[in-house]
């Protein structure tokens, strides 16, 4: 009980440490640049992913909008980057020498209001934050306020999502349009396409997204976690414990926001551009489906189940692309029906019980009590019930 | 008639059949040519290409899955011919071409990721692919970072031009300016209603064509109208169009929504043989879906039709139905995706070197007498040099070839005057 | 805009747009029939009800080339046996998805949702594999082209008429068996109380199976009818979900009135505001009133007040 | 302020309450006064309105007419965590525990400290939190299942949770639903023992169908029936009452 209250316990301690030799170490050793690059890709995914795991797996609300938010923190990221490659030496053979190579396209001679501030880097890393935090703000407050919850919001979500898409789209001189951002080069002078830069980028993800697990792992670990499964399944029964669901929910729903924007804008970074690809409804079900086989109420699970989905995607739409939309078709009704905690859920129910019985077979002096007390609210809740 | 729906029952499954044919190296279904022994790799490869004495490897890079595989898969088909054909020619310096395909499943990340695939890991010597200009943008960093090359089949906006790319289709003046001032003689049109997509290639298509009515063909556009890629409601605008009473349609409307838009502009009783339409975006492809009852009389504007009478064409357009099916439709992408491989061959045995900076350096100026719409040549920007062609569709879905330039149009992918 | 055009010619194009309009709403309302009877009555998020159209729609293509082949003396009259066997083959497959997935899902809506997502990409896949990637192009008989002319200026295409009929008579008809039919009762006592209703011998798993199959089914409709004014490919299912969905949703979950309301009003809206506007930002503002209104009226137009 | 202001200060007025769904009317101008420390039950046959009048107090369903008064504030106008947070708590006709959190941490999440978004966040279990999450279990019979998941409890036992969650709020008016309700006859015994240690200082508003509870409990009673009051008074009063009678006792 005490170990529990704790921020950390010993074995979550060791799923941090097997994910960070993973991700430090090992892929980095047995990976050339390219191959890392694509994982450095696939972990910007992680991030939503992860952010899921808060709002959809803790919570109960399930976004069918987090390309949103990951759209809204990478075109944000995108926009400084693409205002520093159009220096006026860079784009002299524009009509209007100075300005996004497509606002040039469409005409526009003077560089929008909106584009300014991002000029600034300091800025732009705060509206990585704010603005998708902000936008989730407005959303969360409207919806929950007034109980939307369940198929409604994830629809209304999806709603969202397909409105920005058309937006974008539609205000090409402003957005770069279906083409997205291309071509975006160095931060702060720094070059972002080289190997080794790639290979910093990675690191400096990696280290985020550690950053990320564990204030995941903190939310998780106070009262407010508790509170976000209690209200998964007795949202009245919180309501009359004292607790506004609403304001809780918000809250979820603003963190997952975040950290999504954070994986958007580690996107434009490590890829080099931006498009509304990224922000409809396929992209934002698809990350969904990452937090699913990973096991949506398991932290590290989201990490897993990401890097899992992408690689399957990568390699069979390599060999097979044919087969590869069977598969993924497959996999989603395959964690829906058969293991609805997806990854986390087979390991604590098939691998963990196997591990324990090993050690407690060679030192039978731990305590077995607390061990199986944690060994169950890690392996993420394998007795949990599904989310909805 | 009957004759042309029955296909569609057994093609599909017959497609399958032959693809999976041709994914193997093209060489065991064309009876193995002796390759010639070709110079020393060492001579013809000093940037670590995938080259060996016998075999140099090309990627083919377009969308097998997703809403872009439907104009895709005849690109693919049209490479996969040429590559057959130049391996039972005898290859390139000797060597024959392997290929590497790779699915851009309709995504421009994925596009990117897959080009970089293909230069980084498997050193291709070259990349066929790209079809839409998304995913074009999202390529063309890669390209020119690894030092690639790309041949691009689509027409597209232009205001672009890259050492790493030969653009095989038109840009946007050399398609749209002939066929405005043809439609402008001959049918006395001095109105114009413009509808397109909403992204960039029919909006700058549609600034390059205003640009061109207002000033140099002294009309007036009536009416600009653009929906979200996937409409399908067209009701509203074609009401417009009946307020307004233009001279000419003009029209750039892609994918799912081009079937759409033609269906409800002919049950709106608009009669495509009174009411002059001229288009930059139906090919014998997009027919395929529209059906040919439904835009019978529209003109479009184009490089290439299936139903061009020249020998090269005849050649090719038998050699295409041989592999892929009787029926196949071939339309202009799919003959710009054609000319990529034979280019990419020609270039290299001028310049003697699979090397892409020496390709670059001898693609302008390079002839190819054989493609199936005429005498093609680069130009020093790396587009084509090329005629512009307006035809007229007809109920079986081909084109009836109307009128043609008398001399190939120079590409001008950064027009003055139209910016 | 309209100072160069004559009252006369204005006049006409307004009776048009609205006729424009009313197609407009059938084709909603004839997309979300389906949907709504399976989220409604069931609470099931079918993803997958856009491919379950698009089947319809190759049921269709295939009906008109057998006819072609074999029957062209009856070429005229294929259409209605190709929607009726759409209706078979899309509440087939719906029944068979029903007993395979979504009856181990009835506790998990949201989980329904991420399945008929699953299910919806392996038929996309399907169908490229089965009927090739390229679009397929559904020729209609020579009477269902074309227009109708009411008077000089004024037109209506015949298709429009013909999908307004339909969609009429399919509303009569599902009204009718939702609300008269003693299977209807079944189904609404299953919506209301599961248990008691399997107590008082209803048996609630077919109920289900029947339901669902019926929601297909008349997606199947949908996607045969579409073919006359949309595009048949492998992906073209995705193009509607959205306003499908939002259709549903506007209307309040558990109401056909609502359905039919929310359609209506939707499609008058988006119609009215593309005269305006261009149809990309006309779509951005109907999708922006339809959550701005959602937001402050999440229980939609037309749920009831109910005791809890 | 003057008007409408009560001569003598209740702790909880309901005055004019109406509720009605699509036309039924399911409370019906309904008034009653609970004073401090009072302890008053609601009876009534089925469908008379008795949950409802809960749900109306603890802003679950919301009025259609009528004011409802928990000392000064209008408890109408509040949302349900602020009717808590005023001090009203609120137990359901079934068991409403947390099944997926451990028997501690059902109670701790009940500890009326930390409950805006950030004070959740910085919430630390601390020995006051202990002491008294311990005491309460010590109360509520479960001293030694607090590290127990919830769905193990019994039936009974998830019943005492709740109101030991109800206890942990230290609310100064209790409404209980039904609290015996499937219970076995020794879990009866000690729920009433349990209720009659926590009704002390406090004021009390229950439902119970079970006569020989109400009357071992009750102070006054209120009998509902169609949404409105029937017969008030002393349980003495109440059963000697012909209406009651008629309507309720009698059969």
């Amino acid at each position: 009980m005490n170990d529990n209250a704790r921020f950390v316990n010993r074995k979550e301690l060791m799923g941090i440490l097997v994910l960070a030799v993973l991700l430090v170490v090992i892929l980095p050793l047995s990976l050339d640049v390219f191959r890392l690059n694509l994982v450095a890709k696939y972990l910007t995914y992680a991030f939503v992913a992860l952010g899921l795991v808060i709002c959809w797996g803790f919570g109960g609300i399930l976004s069918l909008g987090q390309g949103v938010f990951f759209g809204l923190g990478g075109y944000c990221m995108a926009m400084f980057l693409k205002l520093e490659a159009s220096s006026p030496e860079n784009t002299k053979i524009q009509s209007t020498p100075g300005i996004p190579d497509f606002m040039d396209w469409n005409q526009i001679t003077s560089l929008p209001l909106f584009w300014k501030p991002f000029h600034s880097l300091t800025f732009t890393v705060i509206a990585i934050i704010v603005v998708p935090a902000f936008f989730a703000f407005i959303i969360g407050a409207a919806m929950f306020k007034r109980r939307v919850g369940g198929t409604y919001f994830a629809i209304i979500t999806q709603a969202v999502a397909a409105i920005l898409t058309i937006l974008i789209v539609g205000q090409q001189g402003y957005t770069g349009g279906i083409n997205g951002m291309t071509d975006l080069r160095t931060l702060k002078g720094w070059d972002i396409r080289p190997d080794h830069a790639k290979i910093v980028l990675y690191f400096f993800e990696v280290a985020l997204l550690f950053g990320c697990i564990f204030i995941a792992q903190f939310i998780r670990r106070s009262k407010l976690g508790r509170i976000l499964v209690a209200m998964r399944e007795k949202e009245d029964r919180v309501r009359f414990s004292g607790y506004s669901v609403a304001n809780f929910k918000i809250f979820a729903f603003c963190v997952a926001a975040m950290f999504a924007a954070i994986g958007g804008a580690m996107f434009a970074l490590n890829v080099g551009f931006m498009s509304p690809s990224f922000v409809g409804i396929v992209p934002s079900i698809e990350m969904v489906i990452y937090t699913a086989v990973g096991g949506r109420l398991s932290i590290l699970g989201a990490v897993y189940g990401t890097l899992l989905v992408n690689f399957a995607k990568t390699s069979l739409s390599e060999s097979f692309p044919e087969l590869w939309l069977f598969g993924l078709g497959g996999l989603f009704i395959a964690v829906v029906l058969a293991f609805p905690n997806g990854l986390a859920g087979i390991w604590g129910d098939y691998i963990q019980p196997r591990i324990d019985r090993l050690f407690a077979s060679r030192k039978s002096g731990s305590d077995p009590k607390a061990d199986s007390k944690n060994g169950k609210s890690f392996g993420p809740v394998a007795d949990g019930a599904p989310a909805e | 008639m009957s004759d042309d729906k029955k296909r569609g029952l057994d093609s599909p499954l017959r497609r399958k059949l032959l693809m999976g044919i041709a994914a193997i190296p093209a060489i065991s279904m064309f009876g193995g040519p002796s390759f010639a022994a070709g110079p020393a790799t060492s001579a013809v490869n000093t940037t670590g290409l995938a080259v060996t004495d016998t075999e140099v490897t090309v990627g083919i890079l377009h969308s097998a899955t997703g809403t872009m595989a439907i104009s895709e898969t005849g690109s693919i088909e049209a490479e996969k011919l040429a590559i057959a054909q130049i391996n039972e020619a005898g290859g390139v310096l000797g060597r024959k071409i392997k290929i590497i395909q790779e699915d851009g499943a309709s995504d421009w990340p994925t596009f990117a990721e897959k080009a970089k695939k293909l230069l980084v890991n498997d050193k291709v010597a070259a990349i066929m692919g790209c079809w839409t200009s998304a995913s074009r943008k999202a390529v063309l960093p890669v390209m020119e970072q690894y030092n690639g090359m790309l041949y691009y089949p689509t027409f597209y906006e232009g205001l672009e031009q890259s050492k790493n790319v030969i653009y095989t289709g038109q840009e946007a003046t050399q398609q749209i300016l002939a066929g405005l001032n043809w439609i402008a003689k001959e049918k006395g049109a001095k109105s114009f209603f413009f509808v397109g997509s909403d992204y960039i290639w029919p909006r700058t298509s549609n600034k390059i064509a205003r640009k061109h009515v207002e000033n140099v063909l002294k009309g007036k556009v009536v009416g600009e109208e653009y929906y979200p890629l996937g409409n399908t409601q067209f009701n509203s605008v074609i009401n417009k169009i009946k307020l307004t009473k233009p001279d000419v349609i003009f029209t750039d409307v892609v994918g799912g929504s081009n079937v759409a838009f033609y269906k409800q502009l002919k049950a709106a009783g608009i009669d495509l043989s009174k009411q002059a339409l001229l288009t930059i975006s139906v090919t014998e492809d997009e027919i395929d879906g529209i059906g040919g009852e439904n835009i019978a009389g529209a003109y479009a504007c184009m490089k290439y039709f299936q139903s061009l009478k020249n020998e090269n064409n005849e050649k090719f357009v038998a050699a295409f139905h041989k592999m892929w099916g009787e029926k196949t439709v071939i339309g202009d992408v799919t003959q710009a995706a054609y000319l990529g491989p034979w280019l990419w061959k020609l270039t290299v045995e001028k310049a003697g070197s699979f090397d892409v900076d020496k390709i670059a350096a001898a693609s302008p100026g390079i002839e190819f007498k054989g493609a199936p719409e005429g005498y093609v040549r680069i130009h020093e920007n790396h587009h084509l040099w090329s005629k512009t062609r307006v035809g007229k569709a007809k109920l079986d879905g081909q084109f009836e070839l109307i009128y043609e330039t008398a001399d190939l149009v120079e590409p001008d992918p950064f027009p003055k005057g139209y910016q | 805009m309209f100072g160069d055009y004559s009252i006369g010619d204005l006049g006409s194009i307004f009776v048009m747009q609205g006729f424009a309009g009313l197609i407009l709403f059938s084709v909603y309302v004839l997309m979300a029939l389906g949907l709504a009877i399976i989220f409604g009555q069931m609470g099931v998020i079918n993803m997958a009800h856009g491919e379950f159209m698009i089947l319809g729609a190759y049921v269709t293509w295939m009906t008109s080339n057998f006819f072609q082949a074999f029957l062209p003396s009856l070429f005229s009259g294929y259409f209605f046996v190709a929607m009726i066997l759409a209706f078979f083959a899309s509440g087939a497959l719906g029944m068979l998805v029903e007993w395979a997935l979504i009856r181990h899902l009835y506790k998990r809506p949201l989980d329904t949702l991420l399945a008929t997502w699953g299910l919806s990409l392996i038929l996309q896949q399907a169908y490229r594999s089965i009927f090739g990637a390229r679009e397929v192009g559904v020729e209609l008989p020579q009477w269902m082209l074309g227009s109708q002319k009411v008077t000089d200026s004024i037109e209506v295409p015949i298709n429009g008429i013909f999908v307004m009929c339909l969609t009429l008579l399919i509303t009569i008809a599902v009204a009718y068996v939702m609300y008269k039919s003693r299977w209807g009762r079944q189904v609404r006592a299953v919506v209301q109380n599961r248990i008691m209703a399997g107590a008082v011998g209803i048996n609630t798993e077919r109920v289900d199976c029947y339901t669902f199959g019926l929601g297909c089914g008349i997606a199947g409709i949908a996607g045969s009818a579409f073919t006359m004014i949309g595009s048949t490919g492998p992906t073209s299912g995705q193009l509607y979900i959205v306003d499908t969905f939002l259709v549903v949703v506007f209307g309040g979950a558990a109401s056909l009135v609502g359905t039919i309301a929310s359609a209506f009003s939707i499609s008058q809206t988006q119609s009215t505001l593309e005269f305006f506007m261009s149809g990309s930002m006309a779509k951005v503002l109907t999708l922006l009133a339809v959550v701005g209104i959602l937001m402050l009226r999440p229980q939609g137009l037309f749920a009831l007040k109910v005791r809890k | 302020m003057l008007i409408g202001h009560q001569p003598k200060d209740f702790l909880l007025s309901v005055e004019g309450l109406t509720v009605s769904f699509d036309g039924f009317k399911a409370v019906n101008d309904l008034s009653f006064y609970v004073e401090e420390n009072e302890i008053r039950v609601i009876i009534g046959p089925n469908g008379a309105g008795k949950t409802t009048v809960l749900d109306l107090i603890c802003g679950k369903t919301k009025a259609t007419a009528g004011a409802i008064h928990f000392r000064d504030k209008d408890l109408t106008k509040m949302k349900e965590n602020q009717i808590v947070q005023a001090g009203v708590g609120r137990k359901f006709q079934n068991p409403s525990i947390y099944d997926d959190l451990t028997v501690f941490e059902n109670l701790e999440i009940s500890y009326p400290r930390g409950r805006t978004v950030f004070g959740a966040l910085t919430f630390t279990r601390d020995a006051v939190v202990r002491d008294r999450v311990h005491e309460v279990a010590e109360m509520i019979f479960l001293k030694d299942r607090l590290n127990m998941s919830a769905e193990l409890l019994s039936h009974g036992q998830k019943q005492w949770l709740e109101i030991g969650m109800l206890l942990i709020q230290d609310p100064e008016l209790l409404m209980l639903d039904e609290p015996v309700a499937g219970m076995s006859v020794s879990e009866r015994v000690k729920t009433a023992e349990l209720l009659n240690t926590i009704i002390k200082n406090r004021s009390v508003l229950v439902i119970e169908h079970d006569m020989k509870f109400v009357e071992d409990i009750a102070h006054k009673v209120t009998v509902l029936h169609q949404g409105q009051i029937l017969s008030e008074g002393t349980m003495e009063k109440v059963k000697n009452d012909p209406k009651v009678i008629e309507v309720y006792l009698g059969h």
